[in-house]
């Protein structure tokens, strides 16, 4: 297997394609089936015209959902994938990416399966600094089961489990990664192929857990959640376009956003930027450090390279203490 | 001084009991090595509170070991200590009711203070109040022996005293002549940086040793012979130790990744605590942030071409239970440990319980079959720890290993395999397409199966030509693409159940012990109860009686022949330490009238128990 | 034009089929609610896909509904459809091969166009192939028909075409002389804010009716009459409504607010749905970020005096099954809802399955007994969530309900109970000591018992003088403290299971529908599976067979005459949709030879097929 | 019943008591089990010494635990109380205090308690601001497990199960509660009565959910983790107290401590002042903001005010279309 150094450091260790698939090659023979109009496929799209761009073997990539109509990705990628169960995928896609350093794993996850169910995988992946790319297809509503709120949804929602409006703040999942100290943290919106992509390819070259959130629309139980930012006339006033190095004004003090800050003194003032009116809403990294990451770190343990052979294995099983009987 | 005599006896229980703080595992643990090099077989069972610490001297505080050994075949602990050594009021009143009549107790005096004889419920010192005549009571004052002892190290009196421990395994190790050499080395390894400590420790453990040999109260030591065993080399091993080598074992033979995905839980955690020592063995382990996680990560270790193991106890395969579904109906290997403890709920989290096999088998939603196998006592984890990681490579399947909380800490002489031993296991990875679609293209099907044992393919991520998505909703017979079709998906609850029934192809015929051949009583058991079954059988067969034993280790599927087994017999009676979960199953199965004897109390069967049920069994059956 | 004529049959199904989005299941609702109104017996099945709305025209977007309505009682929703609606080629080619021979197919013309004829994979019209050639086919251009209808209500094409249902609906109204006012006042409340959507349905719906009224093509019109029901008042209703009424009710009749703690999950969201919208009456529903959380929230709203319930579906239990442990060990009442559905794991999660017997009996660590309670009937989801809730608060316990897909979506009148019909239950809180101690004070004794139910104290926070602690680890007869003495473990988890028992108090006889007395075949049913089973027998009956038919409302403990009734018979037969689950616990305990009859396809049992079987038996057992 | 106001809004509709009980009469008749020295003594003695303060009834308190060394203590009040399963405590406790608002509701919990297993019902418990003040004792350690490593360990530490040193960076408990937007959040040390005692008042007066983070000595697995908080000679260097408007200079920045602030800012910045080498460590008060509760919305529901009768209640069991047979 060729090995080569890619311009990711996110991607080390896994082999690169003499011959990278192409886009539709990386679709599989699957029927894809969200509703028209769904986000979903906008996503799937700029994500099958992304993968060719990182020059991998396409049998080294695989992705991992949970369960959700966001979790259906897998299926029609043609890679190698697990729909798994509700909320989990993170976890499995740890077991994996620790035990072979050679896959590009990717995490796809919804609003409830990532923040509700799944919620204390995903801390403890970004605190652990798993090398995952975890898309988070946020479209603030429960959508597989036909439109319940979501730990994301604006309180006082009004959904068929919560006819007389919803209660409890929603989370803001890009806070909540600082939280959890996430070393990689982005927000992207489905329809802006652009910038989605951008942040992916940041994502990709990330080494760590990357978090990208997603807005993604469900024309069916949620639609036009994220309109105002996606109507020209309305997102250029709302859309706040992240540069590192560049000034933010925010509540009167200004901030040169610092992606790579230890204090994540902006990350943190630009991730609270919306109060959630979507007044003004930061898109693209708002975090990117680097730290040790965790399944380097397991493989990298010295212990593992000590003398491992049936003489060492054996007398390991013998134990200190041996007798002989005759 | 003349020469003491030394009597020869076959066999001695003997249980170090102490505060949680005064070393009494450790105690146990160098005693029990000491008979082992020494030839002996032998069985332990260690005895814990669930509080790390309770408060000194109480009477939730004390922690026991106790360990038989015998010049033949042991298979458990022994019912009724023969020498109790009490360092304290509490340990005293916790353990003297067992203590076989006529038994020796051996105490620190120094303890019975008016403040610890409260502590322990006394109201008068039993020391002096008479209520232990009928033991052999030998009052000592360990502590000042030992601290009188240590005096030359420097050590505060606090650090003296707590050398305590080895002035009483010296004693116990002149009583029984036991060799001392691994005990000396041990010591000096242990406290190899505080020479103090370590000097401390060889002085009380030879002054142990030596006021036996010198004083007037030990006027005879007893002398157990060597048992016989198979020529080989051996060594004492715990249940949870076994259990982890035997999974490195699998996974060696199998030139497989260990992956291990675990959260700490008693008794269970030893296995994650043994597992991380070996990274050079190719093992990983994960501390999770929770069982769920665990078992997840396992399965995706699985899934990369791991063997993925995750190991808990009863608590902890409820949280798993839907990644086991999971698991199921991906069809990847996966070991499933569960070492068994008292319940429900948090129940007795130090105790010991067979009550987890129902859950095993049924707790999942659908049909969701997986294997179940068994270990019967602490070495024999090993063995089927093998055999779990055999079943689930080749199956292509989860498999749940059941031990429990006696096997777990519980030790036994074990015969270390060689080079060779190990069966070897191949993982038969995928390589290529295995199909031909009606257009004549090859293709990969994930789930078509081989003939035979209706496994399906294991397809690696990193495997070019077979890219393949999986998941946990029902797949279509070959192709394995979602299919919500009514006839598929009876065909494919079947077949899994199929597939999980055709192991029987690998776990061989019923284990029955049946020396007589006349008997018409039999007793089957599965895991731990083993030993007392197996050595009431022979107390019984020695009094003249015919009775047959069967073991099980394949809980799911039962092995092939095991209904016409049942049928041999004009009675069977299955002992468990659950309400009756075993025999449930097989009345189910093959309508056997199999009568429960059952005890729901923590603790291993004692053998005199288990001889008395089966007594009053053969009176009935007429023999 | 002459007047058509109408002619007398005693029942007809009908499925009405099309695409995700064409609102068949609004339809068959609707025909349903008409038929209900018109005083028939009738039982529903609605069909959809997992999708929410998978790629229209596909075969995998495919949505329907089947009715049976008839002038006698009716179990079940009929094995093969008299009529077929079929709004697409998809449709068609879905349900098209399950009409009756000699059945009526009903399409819309518009929709069978070269294109989505592909995506339904025909090669070629089967309008025009002659395959269709055993049913009497109505090819209707229902789309520019109804399209022409609301034409004066300038509503765009496509919104305009969306009314094409109603046409069906009109046309099949008028098919079977079914009343329309509810309808109409139905799409004048439901599009009360879109005046121009209003209209066009009226009119569509109106011009449907007239369509079967004028054209040629319909020569008669048939007439099912009422169905003779006990006089009252009736409503239609589904399994799920009526499960969560049966707990509104059950916690009125107790004084208690209901507290319901639950994460959406198909096919049970719907419990959730239709209780949080009765905060007026008591009721609290919390959607928990998961099922632990639900299953706990619920706990602690028990504990704190409301009757907690948690409602899922098998994945679910799963994952509160150690949080129903702890329930268990706290002994506190707790409802908990498990609507089954395909397994294992994700499964087919919009099918039905009765595959959770097993793991609602087993499905936690340690002996750790619950009672289980499964409604028979839609309707009679109501009942069961009160007996359910009932035996919750008496006897201190967590209760599981288990329903299926099947019941949840499925319908049938109801005779809706009058204030006064319901029982009245008392949560009997304790409010002041219930022990003397050995110095004659008054204590509180979480864990002293009732002596004739077992049950414990329920001594909820507020409540002066009670304070206590409780919690999962063994706790101590009586006083309820932390106890690890092997004994008490022992007797606890006896009783415990005595406790559960004990039910058999309360829950009568097992259910015998035996006419004739002189059967030698029993078919022993639970859940779901009533209806297939019951019509099976009243078909055989006719036939001049004797069978007879034991249905099973309590799954643990059984009622008390089971082994009895079941050894009356010389065949026990036992239809479920699962691999058989109730078969092997009676065959457990009663050591009588039952017989499966298993089918795990994700539908309900045809009667024909229960049937088919059943002869075979009678054949057998020579009848 | 009688109800008073409290200076203690978090208290607002718990009954007081004519003669409040003494810190004697809350310790219950069950043996204290701790290993000797274990700073769970001391924070037991703190808090039976505080509750008389708060002039509540006895039996209108709870306090519900999960499982670890710390969740013995309910155990050990003379109150009602419960000590249920792994990590689910916030859980069981939302259900209690969602439907009881009578009731002062407790959560004791440990680091692997609440930050492992529990972490997501933690979180969930702050993002809804549940009236409940959780008692987080942070000894760095699983006790009860006999001393595992824990998501509070610092990286590359030593245990039982990590002998090769565990991987992955340590949550920042303080850091995750804001992320997940908790609207009180404090930290106090074990053997600081004063301090300790001041922090607990504080949260039985916020109304939502209150994390008081607890460093806690384990003397048995994890000694002296935080000796040099305690040492005189360190600790004044190390210790910075937190007050409200003071200022404070972190990474050559100057911040105003705003307990109250929206945007969270100092609370963030002083949150991550400790890098893990306790040069700088806060102990007090980080945030302390003003939101609806999850249980004063949920009882609130106007809904619930509309008339339940009977009459109403079997209209609704009728529905809209039900029919007669005569
Ligand atoms: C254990 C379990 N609980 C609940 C469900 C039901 N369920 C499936 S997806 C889902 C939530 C979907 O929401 P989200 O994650 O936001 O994904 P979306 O459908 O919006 O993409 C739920 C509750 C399940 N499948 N498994
Ligand atoms: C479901 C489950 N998993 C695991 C355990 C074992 N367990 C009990 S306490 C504990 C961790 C204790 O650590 P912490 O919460 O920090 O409490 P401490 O003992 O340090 O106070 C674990 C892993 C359990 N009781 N239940
Ligand atoms: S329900 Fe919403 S999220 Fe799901 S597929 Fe449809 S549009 Fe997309
Ligand atoms: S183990 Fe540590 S935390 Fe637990 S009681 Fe002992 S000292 Fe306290
Ligand atoms: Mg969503
Ligand atoms: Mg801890």
């Amino acid at each position: 297997m060729t090995v080569e150094a890619l311009p990711f450091p996110g991607l080390r260790g896994v082999p690169v394609a003499e011959v990278p698939a192409t886009a539709k090659e990386y679709s599989s023979d699957q029927e894809v089936r969200w509703c028209p109009g769904c986000g979903d496929y906008v996503i799937l799209k700029t994500v099958q015209g992304f993968l060719p761009g990182l020059g991998l073997r396409r049998e080294n990539i695989v992705f991992i959902s949970g369960i959700g109509c966001s979790s259906r990705f897998p299926y029609y990628l043609d890679t190698y994938g697990m729909h798994s169960i509700h909320g989990r995928a993170p976890a499995i896609a740890t077991g994996l990416a620790t035990t072979r350093g050679d896959l590009s794993v990717w995490v796809v996850t919804g609003d409830g399966d990532a923040l509700s169910i799944g919620g204390n995988h995903l801390i403890h992946a970004m605190r652990r600094n798993v090398n995952l790319k975890i898309l988070l297809f946020n479209n603030r509503i429960y959508g597989l089961t036909k439109g319940q709120f979501s730990p994301t949804s604006e309180a006082g929602k009004v959904t068929k489990s919560s006819p007389d409006g919803s209660v409890g703040a929603p989370f803001n999942p890009v806070a909540l990664a600082l939280g959890a100290d996430a070393t990689f943290v982005a927000r992207a919106i489905d329809s802006d192929r652009t910038g989605l992509t951008e942040v992916l390819r940041a994502a990709a070259a990330h080494r760590g857990t990357a978090l990208v959130e997603i807005y993604q629309n469900c024309p069916i139980f949620n639609d036009g959640a994220f309109e105002v930012l996606k109507n020209p006339a309305e997102s250029a006033r709302r859309l706040v376009r992240l540069r590192d190095g560049a000034t933010y004004d925010i509540d009167g003090r200004s901030y040169v956003h610092d992606v790579r800050s230890a204090s994540a003194e902006s990350s943190w003032a630009l991730s609270r930027l919306d109060d959630g009116s979507m007044a003004r809403v930061p898109v693209g990294i708002f975090r990117r450090v680097e730290r040790q990451t965790f399944d380097d770190q397991v493989r990298g343990n010295p212990a593992r390279a000590e003398k491992g052979d049936d003489t060492a294995f054996f007398s390991l099983l013998a134990g200190a203490d041996p007798w002989t009987v005759a | 001084m003349e020469a003491k005599t030394a009597k020869q006896i076959d066999s001695i229980v003997i249980r170090f009991a102490g505060d949680s703080g005064d070393g009494m595992q450790l105690t146990g643990d160098r005693f029990t090595q000491e008979s082992a090099v020494f030839g002996n077989d032998l069985a332990t069972l260690p005895n814990f509170p669930a509080e790390i610490r309770a408060p000194q001297g109480t009477l939730a505080g004390v922690s026991s070991f106790q360990v038989q050994v015998a010049e033949h075949a042991v298979l458990t602990p022994g019912d009724a200590p023969d020498v109790l050594v009490a360092m304290n009021p509490a340990a005293l009143r916790v353990n003297a009711g067992e203590v076989a009549r006529g038994g020796t107790i051996i105490v620190d005096t120094q303890e019975f203070t008016a403040r610890n004889l409260t502590k322990a419920g006394y109201r008068s010192n039993p020391l002096e109040d008479g209520s232990l005549a009928d033991y052999t009571v030998h009052p000592i004052d360990m502590t000042s022996l030992t601290v009188a002892a240590v005096k030359e190290f420097g050590l505060g009196r606090k650090d003296a005293a707590r050398a305590k421990n080895m002035f009483g395994l010296g004693l116990l190790s002149w009583m029984y002549g036991r060799p001392t050499e691994s005990t000396e080395a041990f010591i000096r390894s242990r406290f190899a940086h505080k020479p103090a400590i370590r000097e401390a420790n060889l002085a009380a453990f030879r002054a142990g040793w030596n006021y036996g040999e010198t004083t007037e109260a030990f006027a005879v030591s007893y002398d157990v012979r060597p048992a016989p065993m198979r020529p080989g080399l051996y060594r004492n091993i715990t249940g949870n130790t076994a259990l982890a080598y035997g999974l490195m074992a699998a996974a060696r033979s199998a030139g497989l990744e260990l992956f291990l995905g675990a959260y700490p839980i008693t008794p269970a955690s030893d296995i994650l605590h043994e597992l991380s020592k070996h990274a050079r063995f190719g093992v990983t382990t994960f501390q999770a942030e929770d069982e769920i996680a665990g078992a997840c990560a396992a399965i995706g270790a699985s899934y990369g071409g791991a063997l993925g193991v995750t190991s808990t106890s009863g608590p902890g395969v409820c949280l798993k239970s839907e990644a086991l579904g999971l698991a199921v109906s991906l069809e990847l290997p996966l070991v499933v440990v569960d070492v068994q403890r008292g319940g429900p709920s948090t129940g007795l989290p130090t105790k010991t319980e067979q009550s987890d096999l129902l859950q095993a088998l049924f707790g999942r939603n659908g049909e969701a079959p997986l294997p179940v196998i068994a270990p019967r006592s602490p070495a024999d984890c090993f063995a089927a720890a093998v055999e779990a990681a055999r079943i689930a490579i080749r199956y292509r399947t989860p498999v749940m290993l059941l031990s429990d909380g006696y096997l777990a800490n519980g030790s036994e002489p074990w015969q270390i395999p060689q080079p060779g031993d190990l069966p070897s296991i191949d993982p038969g990875f995928a390589t290529e397409p295995n199909h031909e679609t009606d257009d004549g293209a090859r293709a990969f099907w994930p789930y078509k199966r081989e003939p035979e044992t209706l496994a399906r393919p294991w397809a690696v991520p990193g495997t070019p030509g077979l890219e393949h998505r999986i998941g946990g909703i029902e797949k279509g017979d070959g192709h394995g693409n979602i299919s919500y079709e009514p006839g598929n998906h009876d065909l494919m609850v079947r077949t899994r159940q199929a597939k999980v029934d055709r192991i029987t192809q690998v776990i061989g015929d019923t284990w029955v012990d049946d020396p007589d051949g006349d008997a018409e009583l039999l007793v089957i058991g599965w895991g731990s109860t083993y030993g007392p079954v197996a050595e009431a059988c022979a107390r019984l067969r020695k009094q003249g009686n015919s009775v047959a034993h069967a073991h099980l280790r394949a809980l799911n599927p039962f092995p092939r022949d095991l209904g016409e087994v049942l049928r041999r017999y004009r009675r069977v009676v299955c002992p468990e330490m659950n309400l009756g979960q075993l025999s449930m199953l097989l009345r189910a199965k093959y309508l056997v009238d199999v009568v429960g004897h059952n005890q729901v109390r923590g603790l291993p069967f004692q053998v005199s128990e288990i001889e008395d049920a089966l007594l009053i069994h053969l009176l009935e059956v007429g023999r």
